[in-house]
């Protein structure tokens, strides 16, 4: 495996600070795709702006490293555009469920096949450690030096409610499970949600890789049934002592590009002819 | 004998007001007249005051004009308030025993035409929008048109709605017809038509969607705004049969990002909206210009600031476009002048866009989107160019580097799915790899002279841009006596103008410019240098272009016709104006 | 004798180089010295090359120095990057033990002073970073300072990490100050310190906050943004002693909304962000504008265009706030030119912001938010002044209306909760009561006529506005060969540039903006107009102000010093233009 | 009632079209004001910009309208600087669901004691009859002429995952009915979201006063148990042939104003004083 792992890794190294998180979801992502054999041409990574974000330039896929909280957009696009493509996204927790919470939500009703993968390590890294939405209740940063008083938001949750059809959460110290999340995540046809548990190690120091150990388990190993929704929300909701990471629920719908199929016509979009001067003539009658 | 004839229909919203002023355009457009119309309405979605002006010759018309020859009015706040634009001796058209008004509210100069609009409309429909295909009627016997048109049109108008509607629109009509021809038949506005072949009309909206689908635009989002709603609507109803992806994101800002996934993705893709919604999208022009991805912004100015006038026009955003997103990135901001303009402007814009791999921004306007008008010749399609620009093929290109260092600053652009291209797009600023070079190398001497060279890369290419793009000449004689300075839609008015000074022996010419970003400032200069008394015109309070050509070629326009209350800029209002300063010889001095 | 010292620690990131540069500015502060210091750093947490440049004299110091004497480097990058900015014959610090590198890479212009850093270091703490304070504790020694303050700055650095932490630095401080004494004893920097009372410094970051404190701020909401993230961590900390609300929303939109939520309900409001958040709250500062609602906006620029340079220094987004949304509205934008001015305009700008009801703009920049500088006097606080302008009484005003049409443009502003003056702000045009003329009312005589006259009510304030602000003066020698022009953070680099020009026989003198809106056209004009050599000096591409200064004055300066890559302008940058330009005698015609 | 009701009713008669759903929803909040004897001076009406965020141009309250989909920022500012205000915003559901989506799920979090009336009509009224996040799947509208294929949002479902507390609905054909969920949530001490199903009869032809009448019922005529979070998600889901109104879900927990106490010092920001000398000077002192 390892050779193939190599396959996508890039020339430039990960510039992220020794043990971050980070490293474990890069790993994980490059494992998946080493599994899925995908050639590194036919993966385009999107990202925002963080540490995470950082991701696509340490790999050998293509890449999108864009502005932050909208990767999603770039991604849903891209997409669109051309669905022979793999799209991931890889993005930060402030990304994504602070400024661009707007667009998860309404990613999670449109149902594009990407595979979102949210490094959260419940801090603004790249910014030297601010709060973030995920941060824990009381958490003291230096944006809240008396303590988080925001609840913190549930991707998890939010996203099950939100319409998503696959919603997993992982943990970078355990990158081979997560490989495996995101690898299913590829594969399942729609839009997949990975959130990772990514200790920042320098910021953050309330959810250390010590802190998560001791809490999470898998809901594989408590036979989780990820086809009940009202269960997947119950443990979504599971955030103290014990705090499950695994499959949270996964439901069939149309993606968002199935929608498309008729104007697709078997191709992609960016395989497809310029107008021809008969199609114009015929659509030019309308004005007369 | 009549240049041009104007008809305006008068209403409250929810009239049918918008459905009768096309119909108008249509009978005019059918019989050989050119066509300029515009519609003023307000934003609310029923009640209010609304009216629609339609406007023929037999001469290519720029611009609504300033007055009217027939108005129908369904009711009184027509005449109260619509009544003062109408030309010394126009008729207006309604129905006396439902349109009260006390006559001393208004400076009469028109003829009274009372037609039992109502009685006849409720023969064929409770809808009261009928009583205004009655007048409809009426109007094409006095034009002496043929009956013939009005069955044609209506059929086209109403034929999806079924047999019976369109029986009772061309019976009411007919009766309309005949009223005006048995009791009216001394009032007659003689108006031969020319040339009998019908005339290709379109609006301003539609010929940008046209311009988007014909350049081969394939994937469309937006956000809806006003003016900029139709392109959205025209592009939906079109999706299937053009192949042409389009979507309503949650915002502007999913708009915008979207269509930037799509074009890197490597497909032509479009975005459109209005000043607010392109504040929203203004962080993501600059990383279109930072990530060299080609893509095609329009704007469509509305009268500002904040929500403002959503419903009228003004040309106030040059300077919201100028500065869209922090620092210097290269792109084009073009002002098409007229609604043909638009259609070709837009077939334009993608291929700067994809030549340049930059953002290519359309300035257009209310007035304009919302006008509809005949076209001299019909589009050409036949010499449509399509400009992909360097996009490598595979195998093409040894030890690829995506943002490769080239004398015009175009660097090799390979697409997701490419073998052996394999790059990221950074947002952040990189070396010719695309390699960050704004982290771990901050500040190193390496950096330095990386981002040096990237930054001018980039920004050769508005050199280059500038050298290709058509500057502007100045539109009529060379030695006139006043040159007016117009951009964007305001050239119609402006056109005209200098037809009416001219009667009048004062010669204009005229300095139209189209092209903001990158700016001809050597030709501007050089014409404005040559140029007597000079009056700028435009449809904003600080004038903006004003500015541009100050900051390019160091000349303060001082003479200026500004104009903010949400109307366009009138021929007359330019008329009036060069008189002033032609009395007061008001010649500038150049600074 | 030196007329200034400067010292500079390097290391990666994450190696303390930031606290051992703040150590070292408050040691020489504390020891009555002027210091002016900066940081050059990456985006990335740990790793990389980062330097803090401290430079210390007897004389109020404007830049951070082209040159610096000592360097203290923990690894080689240090020597391999920087040495080449070391002046002649200065000094590197450094463990010859562990710092290893190839001779030949470096000209070597120094002086080695080898310490056995890591030794000492380890004797006291396993951090590396105690092998700065080692050196530390050299430099007082070279420098001939008193080792008393060491322990006093070393006290107040770490008092809060107890005891045993601050003795362990000490110890490691006075090794360090031994091993120079010993060693070296032989060299010496001499260094006599003329007024030894301490010096009040701060950043500038904490100039605009704590200005913001003192105005009355009472709302500050903030996303993080380098270089605009320490304002709200200076506000965070301070929110309970100085009674403030402060917040980190989800995102740049939410934050301005916010902010002129609580403006409109009342109390001051801030917020501060840089070019990419100002992009997205571009919207909103048009919302403010339209409702009159008093906001004071900071925005910290960093290298450009889109996410740029993050972390490097540009003055890039000038056309991006004076273009920042639709249309027309008042507002002024302000660049204030060291750390002291920040402070002050932060309290002017609240003035500004209240009296005349608008949005005001603080251009500040990350060179001059993440410098540190002493002040030449404390703040005044005896002298500030507190302005709220138009706040009506309860009772004052009889049949209130908000948006009154006054001389100066500017209405009674009542507050939720008032008796008697209730109404609504709407972002929609609307008359002097607040009731919306854009939809209903839309296209009729009066709107028209109100629309014209609000617009021209809330743009008339800038002339008043224009009225009260400083206007620019000249800077030196009236007659001087050379007029250099620059605004907010380069004035800096230029005050220094005159002093080292007038040593070498060439007189020049400056023009140093602040106001970029409204603009003194002829202040400036007439200052520019009477000048001889002129050169222009801006840290951005495009010369984003000399286009400004072209568009009010018909002046195009040809003479340009641009500077892109990141590094603020330094002032032996401009010396050698300067001395260019005089040679070539590029004179100006005033065109 | 109708006399004081007539105390909130502004010079300015609502542009609506005759019969549009958003007359109802005035109407309630009215008669809310009036029941609760509120003085139209202490109370801030925040809106957007749509038809529905017309609203508080038509009362005599205090009143702000924002820029498309900024209510809630706006509000929740206006909230925490003057607590002693009544704050209400009226949107519509294009403008707090699309648009405004970020913000709205960021708020649930804060729960700031305002109270969110939003006039779904599932349709873009002002910009002529878009499809809207709440439109239903397949309607046709000019955006959508082959039928809308975004799944709709579901606002009930995604306030309560998100942390809200208190989450209503109601019909603008039920003004009194209404009236009462926007008192009780103005009562309500947090964030009340009351969703109303307020039709479009220009633009929405499908989601009709009648197409409501056949399917809503009250989930206090089957006394539903507000208080139970599993049931309100329950509830909150079912859009079909029944379709609930009422109160989903209500609980308690700090309002975002609470947070600050200590800042207020029993007063609001806005009464609070400039800072002292003294004080200035104190915290001058760092900076040496
Ligand atoms: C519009 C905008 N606002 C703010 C920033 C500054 N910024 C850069 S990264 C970041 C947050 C990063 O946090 P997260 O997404 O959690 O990523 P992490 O660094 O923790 O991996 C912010 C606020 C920006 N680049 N753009
Ligand atoms: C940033 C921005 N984008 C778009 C618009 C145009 N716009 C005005 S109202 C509206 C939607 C209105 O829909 P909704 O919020 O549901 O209100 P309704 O009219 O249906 O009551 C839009 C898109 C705008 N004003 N601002
Ligand atoms: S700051 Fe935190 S998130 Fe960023 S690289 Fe370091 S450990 Fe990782
Ligand atoms: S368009 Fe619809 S929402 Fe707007 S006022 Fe008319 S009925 Fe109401
Ligand atoms: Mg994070
Ligand atoms: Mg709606």
């Amino acid at each position: 495996m390892e050779a193939e792992i190599r396959l996508y890794r890039g020339e430039v190294p990960p510039d992220w600070c020794p043990a971050c998180g980070d490293f474990g979801v890069l790993n994980a992502i490059q494992r998946a795709l080493a599994e899925l054999k995908l050639d590194p041409k036919d993966v385009l990574i999107v990202s925002g702006i963080g540490c995470s974000s950082n991701l696509p330039g340490f790999t050998t896929t293509y890449g999108f490293h864009g502005i932050h909280g909208r990767a999603i957009p770039v991604a849903t696009g891209a997409k669109l555009a051309n669905p022979n493509l793999t799209v991931l996204v890889t993005v930060g927790d402030g990304d994504c469920y602070g400024i661009g919470m707007g667009h998860f939500i309404h990613a999670m009703r449109r149902n594009p096949d990407i595979t979102v993968i949210v490094m959260n390590n419940q801090v603004y890294g790249l910014t030297t450690g601010q709060a973030s939405p995920t941060s824990m209740k009381k958490h003291v940063t230096k944006s809240t030096p008396y303590g988080v008083i925001d609840d913190s938001v549930n991707p998890i949750a939010l996203a099950i409610t939100g319409g998503a059809t696959y919603v997993a959460r992982g943990f970078s110290g355990d990158p081979v499970h997560l490989a495996q999340l995101i690898k299913n995540g590829i594969i399942h046809k729609g839009l997949a949600l990975v959130d990772v548990f990514s200790p920042c190690v320098t910021f953050n120091k309330l959810n250390t890789y010590e802190w998560f150990r001791k809490r999470i388990y898998k809901l594989e190993s408590i036979g989780h049934d990820p086809t009940n929704f009202e269960l997947a929300l119950k443990r979504a909701f599971e955030f103290g002592d014990k705090i499950p990471i695994g499959l949270f629920y996964k439901t069939e719908k149309p993606s968002y590009e199935e929608y498309f199929e008729d104007i697709y016509n078997g191709k992609p979009l960016i395989n497809h002819d310029f107008p021809k001067k008969e199609q114009i003539i015929e659509i030019m009658k309308e004005f007369y | 004998m009549y240049e041009s004839i104007a008809v305006r229909f008068c209403g409250a919203a929810g009239d049918g007001i918008e459905s009768i002023g096309s119909i108008m355009v249509r009978t005019f457009a059918r019989a050989g007249l050119h066509v300029y119309a515009y519609r003023n309405y307000q934003s609310v979605i029923r009640g209010g005051h609304v009216w629609y002006q339609v406007r023929a010759s037999n001469e290519k018309l720029t611009s609504f004009g300033d007055f009217y020859d027939i108005m129908v009015t369904t009711n009184k706040d027509g005449i109260i308030y619509d009544s003062s634009q109408i030309r010394e001796g126009g008729i207006i058209i309604y129905d006396k025993s439902k349109v009260k008004f006390n006559e001393s509210e208004v400076g009469k100069r028109y003829l009274d035409m009372n037609i039992p609009l109502s009685e006849i409309a409720q023969l064929y429909s409770r809808i009261s929008a009928m009583q205004n295909v009655v007048a409809y009627g009426a109007i094409v016997e006095l034009l002496g048109l043929d009956f013939s048109i009005v069955k044609e049109v209506l059929e086209y108008e109403f034929g999806d709605k079924g047999k019976d509607i369109v029986e009772q629109n061309i019976a009411a009509a007919r009766k309309g017809f005949e009223y005006a021809n048995e009791v009216y038949e001394n009032i007659k506005i003689e108006f031969k038509v020319k040339d009998p072949r019908r005339k290709m009309f379109i609006s301003g909206a539609n010929a940008i969607a046209f311009g988007g689908y014909v350049a081969g635009c394939k994937f469309y989002a937006a956000y809806p705004m006003t003016p900029s709603s139709p392109i959205l609507h025209w592009f939906a109803e079109h999706s299937k049969k053009g192949g042409i992806i389009v979507i309503q994101p949650e915002d502007e800002i999913a708009v915008i990002n979207m269509a930037i996934g799509a074009a890197h993705a490597g497909v032509r893709s479009m975005v459109a909206t209005s000043g607010g919604g392109f504040a929203l999208m203004s962080e993501a022009v600059g990383l279109a210009g930072m990530t060299e991805t080609p893509l095609v912004i329009v704007e469509g100015q509305r009268g500002g600031p904040s929500t403002g006038l959503p419903t009228n026009t003004e040309q106030g955003d040059v300077r919201q476009v100028l500065g869209a997103g922090q620092s210097d990135y290269p792109k084009v901001v073009m002002a098409p002048r007229d609604i043909e303009e638009l259609f070709y402007s837009t077939i334009e814009a993608f291929n700067l866009a994809e030549k340049y791999q930059i953002p290519v921004i359309i300035l257009s306007d209310l007035y304009m989107n919302e006008s509809t008008s005949t076209l001299e010749k019909e589009f050409d399609i036949e010499n449509v160019k399509i400009d992909r620009g360097w996009i490598v093929k595979e195998g093409e290109v040894k030890d690829y580097k995506r943002y490769l260092i080239t004398e015009n600053g175009v660097s090799p652009r390979a697409l997701p799915g490419m073998k052996d291209y394999n790059f990221v797009a950074a947002s952040d600023e990189h070396d010719e790899k695309g390699h960050l070079i704004s982290d771990v190398l901050a500040g190193l001497p390496y950096m330095l002279k990386t981002r040096k060279a990237m930054m001018e890369k980039r920004m050769r290419k508005e050199q280059y841009i500038l050298k290709e793009l058509e500057p502007p000449t100045l539109y009529g004689s060379k030695n006139a006596d006043v040159t007016i300075i117009s951009w964007g839609s305001t050239r119609g008015a402006v056109r005209e103008a200098i037809k009416i000074l001219e009667r009048e022996g004062i010669t204009a010419n005229s300095l139209e410019i189209k092209y903001l970003h990158p700016f001809h400032a050597n030709e501007v200069k050089e014409i404005l240098i040559n140029s007597k008394l000079k009056l700028l015109v435009e449809n904003n309070y600080s004038a903006q272009v004003g500015g541009l050509i100050a900051q390019h070629t160091g000349i303060i326009l001082e003479n200026k016709l500004l104009k903010y209350d949400g109307m366009p800029i009138m021929p007359m209002e330019i008329v009036t104006k060069v008189k002033e300063i032609v009395s007061l010889k008001k010649y500038e001095v150049v600074k």
